[in-house]
């Protein structure tokens, strides 16, 4: 029972320290918010050049071979800066699916411009109507020779307007089971027949399109895994999804944010700060941020240990997310009245505050945390059954 | 002991009803919100028309001669229909001001074109420092020879965009947090030293931030006594507060109505999720959230029939009680609207904000729970 | 929308307050605290003196004719006081079902005797292993001549020592449904072959019982409505069970010795009902508690138009007991470290601690408001199936 | 970065675990709760030949030298067995304050005893005024020539009926609520002048008040400095709610165990009741309130472990959760089993009544609430 750091462990966090410190720099944060994904590519490209891109990757393919407490220092620093994680649908989510299942042309060709942010990928998994029942979903790939041609839509796909790839879980067959006849595809986004549609979300952004195929022709080697199998291929990937969900360094940062902002906040003389029924509200959230934190140290001792991430990260996932709500709803109560302002380009003087729009753009997008990558119920349906082994 | 309607609330609550279904389908609503002005001027004179906007004004100022029930009323049924146009702060905060503290000629002047349509007003009283304390007030009115020269800012004026006169209230003695020496004073928008930056909120309202520079005002623009208008106010607010609640509960109805609807149709793993007994459980718990904000509701509107001043404590627990069973109420409705709950396209949200603004006005929970206590454990 | 009471009801209100303040003086309380049962019996007598023993009998049987807000009157004054309401399995239970489906005969014999307290009733509804799923019971009536013979066992049968009469739920009937074939049966406890076990109550108390039923001789003129019908019968009967378990007088008399006991109770100087997290937690119970008096009001007015107590009462049912239990809670946690203390015959001055054992007893006993009566999780069935209309 | 627990550790536990399933069974744990004395001095010697009541004192003292580790791992394994015997209050609170209070001399005289098995203790803090404030004191030691005379009341003493030594928290100056002032004596339980009323808790704890009534008490019998208590009994404070903690999670633990074992054997219209998904996700929620309560220990005792003084915020907001998550966990395993839950037959009440007491030991949730936000947010 030790969670006592290391010498190599303290130099390590002085470095990576060092490196944000240099790197985030004003230039990269005002470019951040000013270049949307662009921003972003950038970003990740300062982290490849520095070798730390992608953590998690397996030394050879370009990884850094932390340890998983190097790992959570990393991640530590970097959320409580403020400094948003990479964005996963490459780096993280089908680059793991191309090293587990992909052949070498695969690995050979999609994993360096992955790692140098080269393709901006997004995810086909859902469907309209298919909802938490991803296993229903009908978008139909036929063979065709040595292609398959896709008919049919994906819904909720994050930043489709940006991606140049996108993988996708498409019905090769329909005799079966609905989780049988499944197939992971890779499918480039300048593919004839690709039509984006933007969905504005709650949050007044447009982060979400849907997609439509028209007889989109697609190589069959662009296969991923074997055809039929994509339901396994996407199972092994929702368990990489949920670990880090949990957010415990956002969540920190959002509480230091919050304890900053209620400090100037006055009612009637009294600092909101000091208001007994918002202290006691910061404190129950507290309370359950101190826990979950040494929850998610938990399961990464488990993964350090060689165990996996199992449905435990589903207790993650909830309590994560419940908490992320719960802060950005002191977020909104701390913004009053300002809670509801529209992103504007008025000037945060003029307008008399900094931070209502940040809060209600925070508090509106992550309302979809709880729903998406297996909605909040499913996750407690997974625990129920394969935790506690209730049917 | 009853809690029914009179035929004539009826009436008015079947009209609007009536106007909702007809006249203000989702559609045609949004291209108000997005339109120039964010409102129909067409459906404001229909309320003046049909009479809705004289409701809470006495029959000697040419109004209805509604109590608090009748107020209710038309705000359950606006919140039912998420309606945009600005009858809260016109109707109920700018003319509940001028209502109570206007005297006859000040109340002709401006209560008549109010209930005709032909005003549309703000209640500007917010500041950019004073958050949920209204007594925070650093807008100052200077008495001159003739009047008052108005100096400050106001910020969040809810219908500052459109309307055509304020009511505002400022400083004519004492320090920032004083009771005392506050005065409310009627200045038209377009005064000379009135300058605003005006934005949209997420529920749709069109508010503005108003700067007051050296506005000189008439001697006949004071409102009620000087110095004593928070008293008058706090008056004002005790009705806005139970307007809101009674907006509120017709929002969370609606939502709990809309979400039911959607559970019995949306099928996922081969069936309605509304099957699903963890889900209906949680139904359960929003139907209950919504029953107790109906009944604490009534609880408020009986006692402020029968004294105002009574029902003190309850107004505050209403509003504590709004925004918690509120956020129950549109989070789980955009939960279990899924994915579809999380778009703009849908009403749900759209209901979940302005429900959301509701809770920051005037107070939200956190504050009026501590008003609650201060009120009622404070001798104890 | 008015409450405003009436001259008349004011009238009535000095009148149930001036006969309560008469009557239930310190001889009566000194009686229901050491008599147990029989004070009850004693007080049940005395109301009935006064005709108001049963405010929800029909006049000819021996009712008030009270009004919807002369009964609420009654009931807020009554608990206001302390004083337990009249014991509900005769006065309320068996009487409504004789009422609407027993024979001349069963009325004539049984009402009277009930109205007067000369028959202590007990319930037997639930059995060993039945639960929630009270259909299932398995206690078994077998026709011989003009009599059943009954075998079987019921549980949870509240103060089943002191009682001269069970009305029974018996199957008849074994092959349909199996909410058919269960008949209605009232039993004399003098018969022979009837055992009455104890069972000690999480709060340390004799309340409940186990009834053994061994070749127990009724004569089938005990029957109340239709053989095989008693289904139908019991259902009746939940509803009525339901109206009143919300118990808002109660909770506010409880809320009223909180603040009390709060107020004499010290941290460091600090009386606890002057420590935040404290009132905090009153105003949320408080705040509830407001809404639920008009929430029973609401009812009690759709009841006096001629209404029927839907399954909308079990809205009341659920709510009232979550906030019984929160003011147990409460108590609890003003007794501290007293909320331990069994039963005794100390002398509290020794003790050093007045209330404890009482908060501790209610603490208790509260947790079967939510099991018993169908549990609050049958109710959230029933509201979702007939209010809510989900299946 | 490891949370597991040493092998020295794991043959604690498994001792702990092996004794309670072979020698503690639910009929032989009644027994003893029923017995006159309410404790087995059979299993109390069984627990010093095992070595459990040496295990945080310090080799010097003749003790294994235990950690907070090693302590935490026997309370939980004693909180899983609902283990009546008097470990928290001798060996944690009587045992705590000795150890680190005592000189030389008094440790030797008393801890060889305790580790022994010999000498039953008792720590006396409570009064009947002073609720959760330690400092609350208003029994007093006045020093005469040789030594101090003690007059005044503990209440609730835990093991005040078996205990054959007493520490004692008294006043040698200052006024009541002063922290300063206090002083420690340790007070033989049959001492001319001590008597005591006893009685028995819900938790089966046999407890006494005991009053002092101008009892001579030698030089020798002051533990540490006089007036210097307050920050020693905080010392013992803190470990003692990790330890409460400790067991709390054991019993948690134990609770959702047997919760869920019954939810798949009892069976309701038909099927194990179990299979309610309403259910289902509330016994996730009970078992996420277990694994996060066990998170929380675990960081108290890794902060703890490294310097005592950096672990206060996490042990105030341990107890709070403890607090929170027990009365949700045992609240769900009461209702879960339905009219058995509500049995004084079944252990699952039994289990609930120890963690309500435990949860009102020391500062209950709202006390440790207030502590953890006067400890973090004061100077904010």
């Amino acid at each position: 029972m030790d969670i006592a750091l290391s010498a190599e462990d303290l130099a390590f966090r002085d470095e990576v320290r060092n490196f944000l410190d240099t790197e985030f720099d004003a230039e990269m944060q005002a470019h951040l918010k000013s270049r949307g994904s662009k921003g972003m590519v950038e970003w990740q490209q300062k982290l490849y050049a520095k070798g730390w891109v992608a953590p998690n990757w397996p030394v050879e393919h370009g990884g850094t071979g932390w340890t998983a407490t190097q790992k959570y220092i990393w991640e530590s620093e970097r959320s409580l800066r403020g400094i948003p994680d990479v964005v996963p649908f490459g780096l993280v989510m089908v680059a793991n699916v191309i090293m587990a299942f992909g052949t070498d042309e695969q690995k050979e060709y999609f994993l360096p411009r992955i790692l140098k942010s080269e393709d901006w990928w997004c995810q086909g998994y859902s469907e309209p109507g298919s909802g938490s029942d991803l296993a229903s979903l009908k978008t139909k790939a036929e063979r065709d020779g040595d292609d398959y041609i896709i008919n049919g839509a994906k819904i909720w796909t994050t930043y489709a307007q940006h991606a140049d790839w996108i993988f996708c879980l498409v019905r090769t067959d329909n005799s079966g089971k609905k989780q049988e006849g499944i197939t992971f595809i890779l499918v480039d986004m300048k593919s004839e027949g690709i039509k984006v549609n933007p969905i504005i979300g709650i949050d007044n952004e447009h982060n979400l399109n849907e997609v439509e195929f028209n007889n989109v022709r697609v190589p069959a080697k662009n296969v991923v895994g074997e055809v039929g199998k994509g339901w396994t291929v996407a199972k092994a990937l929702l368990a990489h999804e949920r670990t880090g969900i949990a957010g415990v360094a956002d969540i920190k940062r959002n509480m230091r944010l919050i304890k900053e902002a209620a400090a100037s906040e006055v009612n009637g003389g009294q600092r909101l700060m000091d208001d007994p029924g918002f202290q006691q509200r910061m404190a129950d959230i507290e309370v359950e941020l101190m826990a979950l934190e040494f929850t998610e140290l938990r399961t990464l001792a488990t993964m350090a240990a060689g165990g996996f991430p199992g449905p435990e990260s589903s207790l993650l996932k909830i309590k994560g997310t419940e908490l992320q709500q719960a802060t950005q709803e002191l977020r909104m109560e701390i913004a009053a009245y300002y809670q509801g302002v529209l992103p504007t380009d008025m000037d945060p003087e003029v307008l008399g505050h900094e931070f209502g729009s940040d809060a209600r753009r925070a508090f509106m997008y992550g309302r979809a945390a709880t729903i998406y990558g297996g909605s909040n119920e499913v996750q407690k349906n997974i625990i129920s059954k394969y935790v506690l082994g209730l049917e | 002991m009853n809690f029914d309607y009179t035929e004539e609330q009826q009436m008015v609550r079947d009209s609007i009803a009536r106007f909702v279904q007809d006249d203000y389908d989702w559609d045609t609503r949004r291209a108000i919100v997005d339109s120039d002005e964010g409102m129909s001027r067409e459906n404001w004179q229909t309320f003046a028309e049909l009479g809705w906007l004289s409701i809470p004004f006495s029959e000697a100022d040419g109004g209805f001669g509604g109590n608090i029930v009748d107020m209710s009323v038309v705000m359950e049924e606006m919140g039912k229909g998420l309606v945009v146009e600005p009858f809260f702060p016109t109707v109920v905060l700018f003319g509940g001001v001028v209502a109570r503290a206007g005297d006859e000629a000040q109340r002709a002047e401006i209560l008549e074109s109010v209930i005709g349509g032909e005003t549309l007003g703000a209640f500007a009283y917010v500041e950019r420092q004073s958050r949920f304390a209204i007594n925070d007030c650093k807008t100052t009115a200077t008495a001159n020879g003739d009047g008052y020269t108005l100096n400050g800012e106001k910020v969040v004026v809810f219908n500052g965009e459109n309307a055509d006169k304020l009511v505002v209230l400022a400083r004519t003695s004492g320090g920032q947090f004083d009771e005392d020496g506050l005065s409310l004073f009627l200045v038209d928008a377009n005064a000379e030293g009135v300058s605003k930056v005006c934005y949209p909120m997420m529920d749709a309202q069109r508010v503005a931030n108003i700067t007051f520079d050296n506005v000189q005002l008439g001697a006949g623009a004071l409102l009620g006594s000087e110095g004593g208008a928070l008293p008058v106010v706090n008056d004002v607010v005790s009705e806005a507060l139970i307007a809101l609640a009674s907006e509120a509960v017709g929002i969370m109805g609606t939502l709990n109505a809309k979400t039911l609807e959607y559970t019995k149709t949306r099928e996922q793993f081969g069936v309605a999720i509304g099957s699903f007994q963890a889900l209906q459980h949680r139904m359960v718990d929003s139907m209950m959230a919504y029953e107790q904000a109906k009944s604490l509701l009534f609880k408020a509107l009986c006692e402020y029939k029968i004294d105002p001043a009574s029902a003190e404590a309850t107004i505050h627990a209403l509003k504590v009680l709004i925004d918690r069973n509120g956020k129950l109420i549109y989070g789980e409705a955009i939960q279990m609207h899924g994915g579809m709950g999380i778009t703009d396209e849908l009403d749900i949200g759209h209901y979940a904000k302005r429900l959301m603004m509701i809770n920051a006005t005037l107070g939200d929970g956190t504050f009026h729970r501590s008003k609650f206590i201060e009120s009622t454990y404070a001798a104890a």
